[in-house]
């Protein structure tokens, strides 16, 4: 099983590609609706990237140990 | 001519705002009648949804604005969500295939519903010329200008090189058209 | 330039003429619904061997232009309410100082950032009375594409002539709207250069004015050396601050020069007044409503006039007041709360017709349908 | 404690008015992550914006919010925390409304060293009004109304909040989004006026008119032209050509504006005037 | 403190009546002839744990002022012309969200820079009409230093009660004299206090108004966490920019505030009417000199009578119209071109009296003298 | 060749109106001297001001004069070079007009880099209105809008002319006389901005005020508390604590606005937009 | 008291606007009558010629400007020069001595002329105190206000440990009227 | 013969002593009327500071080559 859990708003997301150009694992992809979707959920690392850069806030990964407090 | 007024939507990149300067043109200089063109602004007109509004008329067109037009051309769902139920009783209402009309305005108008985007796809191999495809679909149901007209109007607003590519978008705009009427 | 026919945008129009009436100079800041003026002029000037700028605000911008006028260059500026309500420190400025510009203010609605995108005539009070001071103003309102552009060369002209900032006051529908216009050949289109010294540098008095109350505005770096202030100043142009005889003087001639012209200042249209029993007082966008109105209203066996005013202030009065006695009712629709109604009662004092405002202030244009139950509301 | 910036989003104001890809929501992002890093409550933050795209920021998120008038933020803000020191103050600005018609307010708050934190949110337009040069733009751009490329040298708005005496200066991007994160965090801590610009992407009115198509694009161009100022260090000036720098640029300590005046007030009611 | 015999300054009186009403904030930019009331409060402020900042610009104080509004307290600014142009726009932003705030235009000689240190009466329709959009506001104007420091608390207190800027209008006359006044004991003063919410943070809607179209005003920080912007805006407080609905019912609601109380708000004093054949309309400085004008012509017989208004906006027209049949003429002396006037001759439109403007603006007050003689001319 | 200033007044202007002991005339008498030695014909010279007593200084001076509203010369002068490029543009103005009200003119105009030469006459308070304290007024300094003393820091306006991106910059007292000309005279052979601070004495509204009766004792504190930039950089920061730099500060040079601005003129004319 | 007007003027640094307040006062507060003060402003005002104007009356004071003063004080020539042909025919005219007034002028008022700044010097050691020499003279000349009132009014505006020699000013001011009258 | 002309404009000097002050040869005093004056010409090293400090310009040294264009 997945270490994280990655939920998509497609309502909210605006189809930017953002998120997926910038995961470092090749994770995202888009739908056939042309919104974000989590095409290979294994490969996350948790990294956050894509909740951070989404434009939208349409993105949220749980369990990540990243998503601390920064400094 | 009596008043016409014709409402283009759909979302930008659609070259909606374009193509209703062209028609407007088209009436005003080339079939030289009377012609006001409007679109909408503000944050709500950038990246989302976009709306052009034509009105042809022979006398002086004094009120710019549309209530009910007497055609609307509706690209997207969203577009025709907001719209269709403005479109005057017996008016035109062209859709692209896949946009839904409900039943009650289906009753109310005449509906078009033409592969708008799919042509010009098919055309261009993008959605550039998607506004090309609705003039020409939009002239051959409505004859609101000459065709005449709309191709000199046309020629004098687009981007040099583009010529080729936009005629043909527009003579399957007429095609599609005038297969359905 | 031969006689042209044309689908033109309402801000395009004015900056074409701008172009055409001699302006060479145009700084501004973006700000929507006038933007495109500023954008075509960018454009545009640079190919005429004219400068735009846009400046870090509007104030900057006011200043520029004046700034650029007092060099020798006609100046222009185009803004919307905001926007205008920070260039009248300067504006009065340039009525005091009596520096040539044009400020196109194309109305959108407030109060405050209200309604950015929406048309509104909620500044035709604060284009007479924005700035302190008490300085009189020419304010031009357009109903039309055409209108547009012809006004903005008499902008252009009254501003060089007068030696004093004229207000352009149009609105988001005319501003945005494209419309069919036929421009007349630019040879056809008089337009007026300001006048020169006819004195040497030694006899040169910059703020002795002629008989028609204006002082000639001489370039400056051509041997013509001189000072000019916003204080209260006599004719050499120097402070006279505590001044009294100056002072009235001054603020007369600054009357003067615009009163004197009355005639040729104050543009109206009178459609249909002939027979008519009610009249409708309309400018602007609501003008176009208007006309619609009378045509519908006619058409159902109403007497129904219309008056235009091209020109806001100085206001129209002697028009006005001739239907005075003539009409029952005069209706002022206006997409505000009521402004320019109050010129038309002022007018009216000593006249039987009756004054009826129709105000509408939510962003959109009062329909002819309204004006025609206005006016049925009357009989 | 894990934070997802949709937890500090008023939902019913969602989704957000942003073209495709803006970099202004990456940059709010890191703000509220930052809010949040540092702890404090909702009630005690309050986020004052101007007008622009950048503007629309506070609307969103579930803080004590309002919106003033076009470059004026920070004037605003200034009388609010006077009033108010207990209150955490964070104002968010854009290109044109802090560093064009705002720049006075901007350097003079500097100079005053008032406990307010600004987010400059730098995307090198004038993105509500469609597209026009602003004093950030990069020379030889283009934008409607600069259809020849634009001849103005932009600010180094961080030299010159530098200049202006600020004592917290940052600069990150939306591409490097922790470090934004990270900068916020401390300027926020910063006791005395702090600035960080988030430089961000405008697709629609920048990247369309100046050959990058999209977002990404423009996220690129961050990652490949910015430079960190710990690394520019040991650069020499040719290959640091044509780069900008981010970072913590000035960090100092001085005396906060309204605990200077919180004194005089003492002084005043104890001592009297001179 | 108690009623007390002193011999004030008029700006000092309205920053001691600033104190005594609550002031706890003031940020300005200095400007002849209203720097006096920002340095005394520069002084007084800290004693009373308020805050004074002298800030970069107007137009920065204005906002701070706001900001300081906002924040809790209450805040008041003082200019003369050059800056009370350039508080406008931030003057229309607090009529639009509603923010309370005075703001005192202590009135000198324009147009532009003009005469600095000179009286005139010459912003009268700016304080009206200066800002873009259209929003009413209340327009307070005394003419003793007694009335100076009523009228600030009065503006203070209107100011809370409705949620909006209110203006000041005094002069250089009225700022600078220094006269006698019998200052009432502070507990026999009303003040006022904003209104607090009512219901709890979940319920709570910020421009939801009461039955007085007034929203109560919660400071921020403490549990009611809402949005204010000042683009178009439903009672949430959130942008509701192309709504024409709200928009409509906002700005109805901006007016009704004024509207609903103008019993309260519109304050004259009508001086030997009662028999009056001819009245004069005065304001300011100016109802000084008419005031010694009506003593004299009653001296020597002829009916004359005085109304002096002290609201000039929203402007008295109910006491003008009263006596619209009653007298020959009312005379209206500004020190301007002619500003108020307007508003007599509107309110007199279908009345038998008729409108004598006398007017100077040269820097001089209108001596009773000129005025009596115009009212010999009537005769 | 030998000039005095008296052969540039305009006569029937004299004697002027600043008070006995003002330093405002010493500086203007140091710019006419710089202007004689650069050979400017005065047609071609143009002195534009804004409001306060350094605004009356062109009213005096047989150049071309005009003075413009209060904080907004530059913008006005920036109009004017714009349509002008030809005459040499000199402003002159005050530490209120250009450092308080007209701040955000002075950074961009600064960021142009537009050849337009700028003295900035530091009174260290708005002398005109009779004694408040300016954003250059010395924080602790009594005013009469701080009768507590001012808490306010004030700007180093030669620091934040750099910071906007000025090109030539440069400080000089009322007492050092000849350094203020030739930085003038230097500033306006610059091709671009210049800015020269001139630190004058005024005995009415500042020094009565801050226990400096006289203008002596005025000129006295400036000899004693400047240190020529030259000598500061070997000095130790304990020796420079609480003195100020004069000298020049700035020299560099980048493109001139108005001459960017011709060749996009001759581009539009040959090419077109993009 | 019928309404006096009286014009203090002199050059800044000779205590005139303080003067014209402590003769308002002592009117208005201490008299209990009625009294306005008003001054000049602007840059002509500051170091160089300085002018108080002081209105005193039983009635209310309603126009407060002053065209024919019924006393003036002129302290130095330029005053003098520029004031002393507006007094009133039968007017007061007090002067510095060393102050030349013409013949035209001296026909028409009440002159006196006081060594009013040799005796503030005198007192004081320096100019400082002219403006209580003058209201000592002024108020013995005219008795517009009271003695008692006007040394109520000084102690209540003067810095504190001047008092003394303030009242041996003010004291000195009185004597050499009285000495005259 | 001294080597130097000094004029002094009376009417334009306010006395305020700055000249005086700052003469490093001690040329210059006040006169009875409190305006600046020349008392010892011999003195004078023709260094301009007394010109070049008078806010009032009420001083002229003719004959001065430190008169010239300063850079
Ligand atoms: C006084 C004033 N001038 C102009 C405007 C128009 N205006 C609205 S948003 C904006 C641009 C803001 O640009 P920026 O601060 O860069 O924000 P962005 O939209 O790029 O985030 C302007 C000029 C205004 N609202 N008020
Ligand atoms: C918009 C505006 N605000 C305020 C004033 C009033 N004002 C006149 S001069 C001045 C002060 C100028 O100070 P500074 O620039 O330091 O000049 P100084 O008199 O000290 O030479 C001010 C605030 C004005 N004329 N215009
Ligand atoms: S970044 Fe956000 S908006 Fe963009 S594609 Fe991904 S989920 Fe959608
Ligand atoms: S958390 Fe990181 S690895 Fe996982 S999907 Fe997002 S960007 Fe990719
Ligand atoms: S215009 Fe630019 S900044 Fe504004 S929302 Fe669109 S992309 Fe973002
Ligand atoms: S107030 Fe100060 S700066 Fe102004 S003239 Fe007097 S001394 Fe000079
Ligand atoms: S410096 Fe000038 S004004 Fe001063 S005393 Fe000397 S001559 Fe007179
Ligand atoms: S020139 Fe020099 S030495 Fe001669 S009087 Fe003047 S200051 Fe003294
Ligand atoms: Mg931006
Ligand atoms: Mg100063």
């Amino acid at each position: 099983m997945a270490k994280y859990i990655i939920e998509v708003r497609k309502n909210w997301c605006k189809s930017c590609g953002i998120c997926i150009d910038f995961c470092p694992k090749g994770v995202l992809g888009f739908d056939t609706e042309g919104k974000a979707a989590v095409l290979d959920l294994e490969s996350c690392t948790g990294c956050m990237m894509c909740e951070y850069r989404c434009p939208d806030y349409a993105i949220k990964v749980e369990g990540s140990e990243s998503n601390e407090a920064a400094s | 001519m009596e008043r016409c007024e014709i409402v283009l939507s759909g979302f930008g990149g659609q070259g909606i705002v374009l193509g209703g300067i062209i028609l407007a043109e088209a009436a005003a200089i080339y079939d030289d009648i009377n012609a006001t063109h409007n679109q909408s602004y503000g944050p709500e007109a950038r990246g989302g949804a976009s709306k052009s509004e034509v009105i042809i008329s022979k006398e002086v067109i004094h009120f710019p604005e549309i209530e009910y037009p007497d055609v609307l051309v509706a690209l997207t769902q969203e577009a025709a969500n907001k719209f269709a139920p403005t479109v005057k009783e017996q008016g035109v209402l062209i859709v692209d295939s896949g946009v839904k009309i409900n039943d009650q305005i289906k009753d109310k108008v005449k509906l078009y519903s033409l592969p708008i985007t799919e042509m010009a796809v098919k055309v261009a191999g993008s959605e550039i010329v998607t506004n090309m495809v609705t003039l020409g679909a939009l002239v051959a149901i409505t004859k609101v200008v000459s065709r005449e007209a709309l191709e000199k109007a046309m020629f004098s607003r687009i981007p040099k090189g583009t010529e080729e590519v936009n005629m043909k978008a527009l003579a399957q705009g007429f095609a599609l058209a005038e297969y359905l009427v | 330039m031969k006689r042209q026919v044309k689908l033109l945008q309402g801000n395009e129009a004015c900056a074409m003429a701008a172009v055409a009436a001699g302006v060479r100079f145009f700084a501004g800041y973006p700000i929507t619904p006038a933007t495109e003026i500023a954008e075509i002029l960018a454009q545009e000037l640079p190919k005429v061997g004219g400068t735009f700028i846009q400046m870090e605000d509007e104030i900057a911008s006011m200043a520029a232009v004046i700034g650029a006028s007092i060099g020798g260059v006609k100046g222009l500026t185009a803004t919307s309410g905001p926007g205008f309500t920070l260039k009248q420190e300067n504006l009065g400025y340039a009525a005091m100082v009596q520096v040539p510009c044009v400020i196109v203010n194309v109305q959108r609605g407030g109060p405050s950032t209200g309604m950015p995108t929406l048309p509104a005539q909620m500044d035709v009070m604060q284009a007479r009375w924005g700035t302190h001071g008490d300085h009189p103003i020419i304010v031009l309102c357009p109903s039309t594409v055409y209108e547009y552009y012809m006004l903005t060369i008499k902008a252009v002209n009254f501003s060089e002539m007068l030696r004093m900032p004229v207000i352009i006051l149009s609105d988001a529908v005319v501003g945005h709207l494209r419309e069919k216009v036929v421009l007349p050949d630019i040879s056809e289109i008089e337009i007026v250069e300001r006048k020169k010294a006819t004195v040497p540098p030694e006899e040169f008095l910059p703020f002795k004015p002629d008989a028609d109350d204006v002082p000639p505005f001489v370039s400056y770096g051509k041997g013509y050396r001189y000072h000019m202030t916003s204080n209260n100043y006599d004719e050499g142009g120097y402070p006279a601050t505590n001044n009294h005889q100056v002072a009235d003087k001054l603020l007369r001639r600054l009357h003067n020069k615009i009163e004197k012209r009355r005639g040729e200042i104050v543009m109206t249209e009178e459609i249909m007044m002939d027979d008519a029993e009610v009249a409708i007082f309309a400018y602007g966008c609501t003008a176009r409503s208007a006309y619609s109105a009378v045509e519908t209203a006619r058409a159902q066996g109403l007497k129904v006039g219309l008056i235009k005013a091209l020109t806001l202030w100085p206001f129209p009065r002697e028009v006005v007041e001739k239907y005075g006695d003539k009409v029952q009712a005069v209706i002022v629709p206006e997409m505000n709360m009521g402004q320019l109604v109050g010129e038309v009662e002022r007018a009216l004092k000593d006249k039987k017709a009756g004054v009826r405002p129709l105000n509408r202030f939510d962003g959109k244009m009062i329909t002819p349908e309204q004006i025609v139950s206005a006016v049925k509301e009357v009989k | 404690m894990a934070v997802h910036v949709q937890d500090y989003l008023r939902m019913h104001k969602m989704p957000h008015i942003w073209c495709p890809g803006c970099g202004t929501g990456i940059a709010l992002g890191a703000v509220v992550r930052a809010i949040h890093n540092v702890g404090y409550s909702r009630d005690e933050v309050i986020v004052i914006t101007g007008i622009g795209c950048s503007a629309r920021t506070n609307a969103i998120i579930d803080f004590n919010t309002f919106q003033t008038t076009h470059g004026r933020a920070l004037s605003f803000a200034t009388g609010f925390k006077l009033t108010r020191p207990e209150m955490k103050v964070v104002v968010i600005t854009g290109d044109g409304d802090g560093a064009g018609i705002g720049g006075n307010h901007l350097i003079h708050t500097c100079r005053r060293n008032i406990d307010i934190t600004t987010i400059l949110i730098n995307n090198s337009i004038y993105g509500m009004t469609g597209g026009q040069y602003s004093p950030l733009t990069p020379r030889g751009s283009y934008a409607t109304t600069a259809p020849y490329g634009t001849v103005e040298p932009s600010f180094d708005i961080c030299k010159l909040a530098e200049g202006a005496g600020a004592t917290y200066v940052g600069r990150a991007t939306a591409y490097h989004v922790t470090l934004l994160e990270q900068l916020v965090t401390k300027a926020l801590k910063h006791e005395g006026f702090s600035l960080v610009e988030a430089i961000t992407q405008c697709p629609i009115g920048y990247g369309r008119r100046n050959k990058m198509k999209s977002p990404t694009e423009m996220l690129k161009w961050q990652r490949e032209h910015a430079v960190n100022v710990k690394a520019a260090a040991g650069m020499s000036p040719e290959q640091l050509e044509g780069k900008f720098l981010i970072g913590e640029f000035v960090n100092k300590t001085a005396p906060e504006y309204t605990k200077l005046y919180q004194k005089l007030i003492e002084d005043a009611q104890s001592k009297g005037a001179k």
